[in-house]
């Protein structure tokens, strides 16, 4: 069973502590999308954010379940930020714990895919 | 026989650029259930280009040609971006 | 050019807060091996390690350029703990820094699994 | 003709499971750069079983059979299991 903390924030993210649910998690997989100077060709100071947020949360939920189907983890925390965010601050945290590795790096390495394919989260460069 | 099309209430919404464009990002329109996606922006907003973008009903992607249905929202999504 | 941060330490992991060496860093990997209680059939409260330093050291250096080659990422950071270390607590620590998620995923997976197989560290059940 | 070896020093390391077994972590040993591990560990510490054991010299990983050469450790390396 997939614990899963889903969360949009207008604020820097900070990340959450890591609370194991069981004696029995070897793995632990965090990653941070950051925002970068350069976008495409753009020289860019920052980034805005924005989503869909109803949908974006049932879709992820739903993705999520969909990959532990197949990847035995215990819990996914993803927190992504909304509005402007500057060059250098973390735009998405996504954390996955796992008994073993291979799931947990899967997991991420597949949610992300899945969430800049589906999920209502859009990035607008703007002045 | 004429078929009366009951009319009903429901939000369209739009994102990012697509909002750009529209100039607003949520607007209560009028729709009859057995019309498409396609049909109601044809009516509602005949200058948008919606090759690229996909359309969600009560927040699930939906086809552009089946019938809205019985439903409260239209979401106009443009590709998607977040990461 | 990888900058690459190995240490062996006999306390607990500190995680070392996250610099970025550029505006061009887009992701931030980070990898938590945790102890488990349950390691095959054997319940345990901990897990001693022990390492042949040097030779970690240089050969850990080396996976890392040479995965760099493939993978094109900024920064990595490695910290194994080692002597005896509790169930629910970090035995490995590994961050990677990279201007794009599938080199940084794909380094973290191929410098584990690399370590798991040649790099001189063992963990040892104890009473 | 006869060949003569040059008897030299070398500190013989051991890690975790075979380090128990052994009963030593380290230890100064003689030996000749054309012998070969195997036949270094058959003379020093002939009860030990080297299959499933990997040997470095100088910290390189290297052939049982190939001579230790100029070096000044070799190192008993049982399966790996860091992480």
């Amino acid at each position: 069973m997939l614990t899963k903390h889903v969360a949009f924030t207008t604020a820097p993210i900070v990340l959450p502590p890591v609370e194991l649910p069981s004696l029995e998690i070897g793995a632990c997989v965090e990653f941070q999308g950051i925002v970068r100077e350069i976008e495409g060709t753009e020289l860019l100071s920052g980034l805005h954010y924005e989503a869909y947020e109803v949908m974006a949360v049932r879709h992820l939920h739903r993705l999520f379940d969909e990959i532990a189907n197949r990847e035995a983890c215990a819990s996914v925390t993803f927190i992504h930020r909304l509005g402007w965010v500057p060059v250098q601050e973390t735009s998405l945290f996504l954390r996955v714990l796992a008994a073993h590795r291979g799931p947990a790096l899967r997991f991420c390495a597949e949610a992300i895919d899945r969430m800049k394919a589906d999920v209502p989260i859009w990035k607008v460069a703007r002045a | 026989m004429t078929h009366f099309d009951p009319i009903v209430q429901i939000q369209l919404l739009a994102f990012a650029q697509t909002a750009q464009q529209l100039g607003f990002r949520e607007q209560s329109c009028e729709f009859s259930p057995d019309e498409s996606p396609r049909r109601l922006l044809a009516r509602l907003v005949p200058a948008l280009e919606i090759s690229g973008l996909r359309v969600a009903v009560d927040c699930e992607y939906h086809d552009w040609d089946a019938p809205i249905g019985a439903a409260s929202e239209i979401a106009l999504i443009p590709p998607v971006s977040g990461g």
